[in-house]
């Protein structure tokens, strides 16, 4: 069933220079791609379309079965409820505690009024709890988010994401500010997202192993087009190069 | 859900009626919640505690608005000319120069000596004391002893902006010396550097840009003392025109002529100040 | 402030600093000082350098600290400047029409609108117990006749009555113990225009500093009941109350001021050189200084008949220092 | 070719060091100021302070109606702080980069607080007093101009600085904007906002006095009052308490904010 | 020849605890010393007891045949320009150029006026340059020290030390912070300052093997006492384990 699909998109910020030039891909549910491709690619772009964190140029965003482009303030919520996303700079309000956090998660099920009352339903205080204990980070439930490391850290940022009951998830690296360690764990979370709850992932990512240990599919983009859509087994030597073009050594030894 | 079974998990912990917390309660929160609710407690006896004598409303806010359309669309000279108000405003701003430039270097050797790594921890405390009394005491207070004991003029006004303008830049700058790491002061007096080697070598280098953003931000604060205490110390300057203008001539037009004169300066010396912030001193390798 | 002739040791220099009260501040009067600057400048060969000042306090307070030479002060301004520096002494003051010290005196009005004038009459007369409980605006604390006068004659009423015997001059600088407020206009202008914009009910200010701006509408210039309507093109403070009109309830005479001279700092040469220079008939028909009634002109002093400056000695004040003791 | 930078990067100080000496002199030109002339009046002063703001028994009876009028200052200052600070919320988030409704808000928000701010107190005070009379909502008002101004801009760098990765991750699950700023931006900022505050109650009632002075309200009014009638040793009174009440206030403030910051 | 002579030498900052208890050795002249030993042994203190960056309390440090620990101001200032100094944290002033650092140096033998004006002679200029061209950074001269990477700004320390003409020069764990190329570039160069120019090095290092594979001599500091002092190779198994207890493991997985 496809869940996402993405069809002729361009975006550009400025006049100059076109971010995004007619990116064209579809997603099943249940899927695990990765997107991979160098710095200033248009990957984090890309993700943003797609919850219209930033407006969509030209083409269309279609997901389930909804024209993302154009919805109204009230669908766009609606539809963002329906997608989660996950950060590099996890992006949690680092006073507050950790299941305050999580819980951040249902202001899209809320109405203004419930949201800044902060009023939430102790079903959806108890899922909260259960994701953290999911994650392995139930014990800090009451810490503030700035005592975390930055592994547990993300690990809120997922359930943050997760308790939003979503049928995708955006990740927009995810493990780029983390130890190898961490990676690793936050990794094996995300996979078995799709795995374990049926999910569907979209995760950029910088290692280009990773990319290929974790996901069952890698859209390579470069310059804000598609030149590599495939499954990863496919992604070989030369076209990573051609991917990554010359900066391949650069990367390496960032 | 399984409600009785989450209830004992230890993580989860649950106020008195059994209801799931999300707040940690921590001291922070305590603090920041308890300083808010006693604000709005002062602030709202403050309402009954207020003397309104004299205040009315119905007559007082249609005359204010009234008052500011005057001044501010109709703004007009007629007690001096063009050429004096410029001269009254260079005189404004000179003497908020001569107060920041004189305090800031009297406040740049105070502060060395206050600052706690680079001095000894008795001079330190006892110059921390005496600059937080003189930051306490209104600068009015020093404006008036100036000009009884010196005379109207230029000095008393200078001298008077100057105890709490200098106050306040020991302060800023003994903190952005005490920031400076430890190990470049360790370093360089391992050297066999001696103390003056230190300030001007390491620490002055270190905190230049922080002492010159104080510095400006403080003229702008004494622009506008200047406005005040001009006039009270017989200094001259357009604050004199500005009392002449509201409290002798009642002439709306003029002050509102003048407050324009006023806020173009401020703004333009705001505006000065950021450029020259942003384009020379992050960059610069002053010594 | 007794002690503060050890305030600095004076000396003699060759400019000559004449500060002046906020009422004579004013860009109007400019020319009138400036000419004033100009003969002295010409009799003694020093400069003159104008001290203009926002508050009485400090014109005081600069003569008596040995900052400048003269001063034209209120008579309680010269008092207060005498207590503190024995060395202040009277040089001139300006006389009345006749020419003479005998008139030299202008009245200190107490003044309310006319439209309430009703409330402040008792029988048909207007009487100080009314003013109790009122918001009054006097000058500023150290004016002779726009505070000192004024409120010892309202504290020589209350007095005498029971509930207020214990008053003081000090009770009335704020509101509370005699009126519901009170305000200081800063100048006399000020305190008229306190009244007229229904700021204050009752206001204490003096004629000459008003006359430019107000006629006479009804009765004698000078008297109780008198009302004086502000002309229809006043100059400021009072273009904002053109037309209004306020009567007397009570006028009380006031010595006029005198220029007060600093002997330590002026010097007895100076002295004697400026106290023949202002009692000249030259500086008596100088028209900048004094000028004409009827020419229009905003300025310092006016000349009516024939009003000039005259010697008065330090005890012709007694009768203000009596006051407010 | 870097010797040359350096040298030039020299020069840029020398230069900027000329500036200064230059201004200053033509300021001193300017305002005919004679900078020994008034370091000789130094110990003048501070003669004068010793012979004259001197407390007696007599001006200690004073006390009580002084505290009150001190008192009253102090509810003016928080009073003023506290409602600005409010509005400043407001502005703050219309004219944060963050969390701005539009552009024209956020230019309007900036303006209001770069006018009520370079507008002098001076200014402010008298235009207020000559409709609101002379009474404690004057100063209250006079108070609340000032502050509003440098609140706002100092909460429009709060918001700036603290909250724009939270935002983002707010928005992204669906929140509205008030959820937004009431979950994520404000618990973020105000920490550093309530140090503002409280800065800024300090310092109103240090400048109360002189808008006290202008106005007619509060301990300054009555610090003017003495001073005009040249009862010094009420004015060192006068003084002492305000020294007093700021320093009290000013260590409270610290305390709080070393907890919070 | 006798350079360092530490006899009986003990420090405490606080009456509780005893930083240092009755230290005794002697340095040869261009001998090239490790000191090992776990956090807290004391090793930064008895370094800057050398050089008096702290109170001496006990027993005597002899330096160049004199004592230390009885030296006037004066005197003070003209040992520590015979004693450089290298730091873990480099300690450079980030907004001043390379050579304005390494200038720095020569601190020791100016007049305050001299050093606050900072007049250096062509000779010590060209002597700094011949520093910097000498551990092959003289290309970034005339850039901000907070622009060069960590081994960089080591070695701009480094000539820091060097320009002062230090008999003898202690480094505080100056590749603690670095990468594993960098460390080894930093020991390359602090060796062949006593290999090429016979300056006396006291090092002060966590890495065990590092101590081992460059210095002459090792010293073992454990609670502040002394626990081994002998030649690199002569430092076996159990030796280590007696210098850090059973913090050994601990410290390996740092
Ligand atoms: N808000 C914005 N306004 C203007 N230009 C932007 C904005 N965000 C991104 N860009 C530009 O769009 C291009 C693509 O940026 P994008 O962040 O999507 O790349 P990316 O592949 O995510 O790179 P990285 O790996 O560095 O995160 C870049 O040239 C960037 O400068
Ligand atoms: N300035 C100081 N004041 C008080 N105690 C200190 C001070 N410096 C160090 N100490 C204490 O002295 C002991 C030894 O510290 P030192 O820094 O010499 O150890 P070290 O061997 O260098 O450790 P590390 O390997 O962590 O640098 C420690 O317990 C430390 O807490
Ligand atoms: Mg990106
Ligand atoms: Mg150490």
């Amino acid at each position: 069933m496809t869940l996402l699909q993405v069809k002729g998109l361009g975006k550009s910020y400025n006049s100059e220079t076109q971010v995004l030039k007619n990116v064209d891909f579809e997603v099943n549910a249940g899927e695990f791609v990765s997107i991979i491709g160098p710095s200033g690619a248009g990957k984090s772009t890309l993700l943003r379309c797609i919850n219209r964190m930033v407006e969509i140029n030209e083409g269309k965003v279609i997901f389930d079965n909804a024209d993302v482009g154009s919805l109204k303030k009230k669908e766009l919520r609606k539809l963002r409820t329906n997608i989660g996303m996950v950060f590099q700079h996890y992006n949690l309000v680092p006073r507050l505690t950790v299941i305050e956090n999580v819980l951040h998660g249902r202001f899209g099920y809320k109405t203004t009024m419930q949201g800044i009352m902060g009023r939430f339903t102790e079903e959806e205080k108890e899922h909260a709890f259960m994701l953290l204990k999911k994650l392995g980070i139930e014990d800090h439930a009451y810490k503030r988010c700035d005592q975390l490391s930055g592994g547990q850290q993300q690990r809120v940022g997922i359930c943050r994401a997760l308790i939003q009951e979503p049928k995708l998830v955006l990740c927009d690296e995810p493990i780029a500010s983390l130890d190898p360690n961490s990676s690793k764990v936050i990794m094996d979370h995300l996979k078995s997202i799709t795995t374990d709850m049926g999910i569907t992932c979209l995760v950029n990512l910088h290692q280009v192993e990773v990319a290929q240990d974790y996901s069952d599919r890698i859209i390579g983009l470069r310059k804000g087009e598609i030149v590599f859509d495939g499954p990863s087994k496919l992604l070989h030597e030369d076209q990573i190069n051609h991917i990554y073009g010359t900066e391949l050594r650069e990367l390496i030894t960032v | 859900m399984e409600a009785g079974r989450t209830n004992d998990l230890p993580y989860i912990k649950r106020t008195k009626d059994g209801r799931i917390n999300i707040k940690s309660g921590n001291k922070i929160d305590l603090v920041v919640k308890w300083t808010l609710i006693i604000l709005s407690i002062l602030t709202v006896m403050a309402f009954f505690f207020f003397n309104y004598i004299g205040l009315q409303w119905d007559r007082a806010i249609p005359e204010t608005a009234h008052n500011l359309r005057v001044m501010f669309l109709e703004p007009a000279l007629n007690h001096f000319s063009w050429g004096e108000a410029f001269y009254q405003v260079g005189i404004t701003v000179g003497l908020g120069v001569l107060a920041t430039v004189i305090g800031a270097v009297i406040a740049l050797f105070l502060a060395l000596m206050a600052a706690e790594n680079l001095s000894r921890p008795w001079i330190s405390k006892s110059i921390r004391a005496v600059v937080a009394v003189i930051r306490a005491v209104p600068t009015v207070l020093w404006v008036l002893i100036f000009a009884i004991a010196a005379g109207l003029g230029s000095e008393a006004a200078v001298l008077g902006m100057l105890f709490h303008s200098t106050a306040y830049l020991v302060k800023a700058f003994s903190e952005a010396f005490e920031e400076v790491d430890a190990g470049i002061l360790e370093a360089l007096r391992a050297t066999g550097a001696n103390w003056w080697h230190v300030v001007t070598h390491g620490v002055l280098p270190s905190t230049f840009t922080y002492i010159l953003s104080w510095v400006f931000l403080r003229f702008e604060i004494n622009f506008g003392v200047a406005v005040a205490m001009g006039a009270a110390a017989g200094a001259g300057g357009i604050g004199f025109e500005l009392f002449m203008a509201s409290g002798f001539y009642f002439d709306l037009r003029e002050v509102g002529f003048i407050t324009y004169a006023i806020l173009i300066i401020a703004v333009v010396l705001e505006i000065i100040s950021t450029q020259l912030k942003n384009r020379y001193f992050p960059a610069s390798t002053n010594n | 402030s007794e002690d503060s002739e050890g305030a600095g040791a004076a000396e003699v220099d060759d400019v000559i600093n004449i500060v002046w009260y906020p009422n004579e501040s004013g860009n109007d009067m400019k020319a009138s000082r400036d000419e004033i600057g100009r003969v002295i400048t010409e009799a003694t060969g020093k400069e003159v350098e104008h001290q203009l000042t926002t508050d009485y306090a400090i014109a005081i307070e600069t003569l008596i600290n040995n900052n400048a030479d003269l001063a034209f002060m209120g008579a309680q301004g010269y008092i207060e400047a005498k207590n503190g520096n024995d060395a202040v002494t009277p040089l001139v003051v300006p006389s009345g029409e006749s020419g003479t010290l005998d008139d030299a005196i202008y009245y200190s009005w107490l003044a309310v609108n006319v439209d309430d004038q009703d409330n402040y009459k008792v029988d048909g007369e207007f009487s100080l117990d009314t003013i109790a409980g009122k918001n009054f605006s006097f000058v500023s604390n150290s004016s002779t006749s726009g505070f000192v006068v004024p409120s010892s004659s309202i504290l020589a009423h209350f007095n005498e009555q029971e509930e207020y015997a214990d008053l003081v001059q000090e009770d009335l600088m704020e509101g509370g113990p005699l009126f519901e407020q009170v305000l200081f206009g800063g100048s006399h202008q000020g305190s008229a225009v306190n009244l007229l914009n229904g700021n204050a009910d009752v206001a204490a200010f003096c004629d000459t500093c008003v006359e430019n701006y107000v006629d006479v509408a009804e009765g004698d210039v000078n008297t109780v009941g008198a009302v004086y309507k502000v002309k229809d093109d006043a100059a400021e403070p009072f273009n904002t109350v053109t037309g209004k009109e306020f009567t007397l309830m009570s006028v009380t005479p006031v010595l006029n001021a005198p220029f007060a001279a600093n002997l330590d700092v002026l010097g007895q040469e100076d002295f004697d050189t400026l106290k023949a220079l202002f009692t000249s008939d030259e500086v008596a028909n100088n028209e900048k200084i004094f000028v004409p009634e009827d020419s229009g002109e905003p300025g310092l002093f006016f000349k009516s008949a024939d009003e000039r400056f005259v010697e008065a000695e330090d005890s012709w004040f007694d009768p203000i220092r009596e006051l407010s003791k | 070719m870097n010797e040359k930078k350096m040298r030039k990067s020299r020069m840029q100080t020398v230069v900027f060091l000329l500036i200064i000496i230059i201004v200053t002199y033509l300021s001193a030109a300017i305002t005919e100021f004679n900078f020994l002339d008034g370091l000789a009046t130094i110990p003048k002063a501070l003669g004068w302070m010793a012979g004259n703001l001197l407390i007696t028994a007599e001006t200690l009876e004073r006390l009580p109606a002084i505290m009150e009028k001190l008192l009253e200052t102090i509810f003016m200052s928080i009073a003023a702080t506290t409602i600005a600070a409010i509005l400043s919320i407001f502005l703050g988030l219309m004219g944060s980069k963050t969390t701005k409704v539009n552009n024209i808000f956020s230019i309007f928000a900036r303006l209001i607080a770069s006018i009520s701010r370079n507008i002098p107190v001076v200014a402010w005070s008298l235009i207020l007093l000559i409709s609101f009379g002379q009474n404690s909502v004057t100063g209250f008002l006079a108070l609340f101009v000032g502050t509003l101004g440098f609140l706002t801009r100092a909460f429009i760098e709060s918001i700036d600085e603290a909250s724009q990765d939270a935002v983002e991750a707010l928005q992204a699950t669906g929140a509205t904007y008030f959820q937004i700023v009431n979950k994520a931006v404000i618990p973020q900022s105000l920490p550093q906002m309530l140090s503002w505050i409280l800065f800024m109650i300090e310092t109103n009632i240090r400048s109360a006095t002189l808008v006290g002075i202008l106005t007619g309200t509060g301990i300054g009014y009555t610090f003017d009052l003495y001073y005009k009638s040249l009862n010094y040793n009420a004015v060192a009174l006068v003084t002492i308490t305000i020294v007093i009440a700021v320093l009290i206030i000013d260590s409270i403030s610290n305390r709080i904010r070393r907890v919070i910051l």
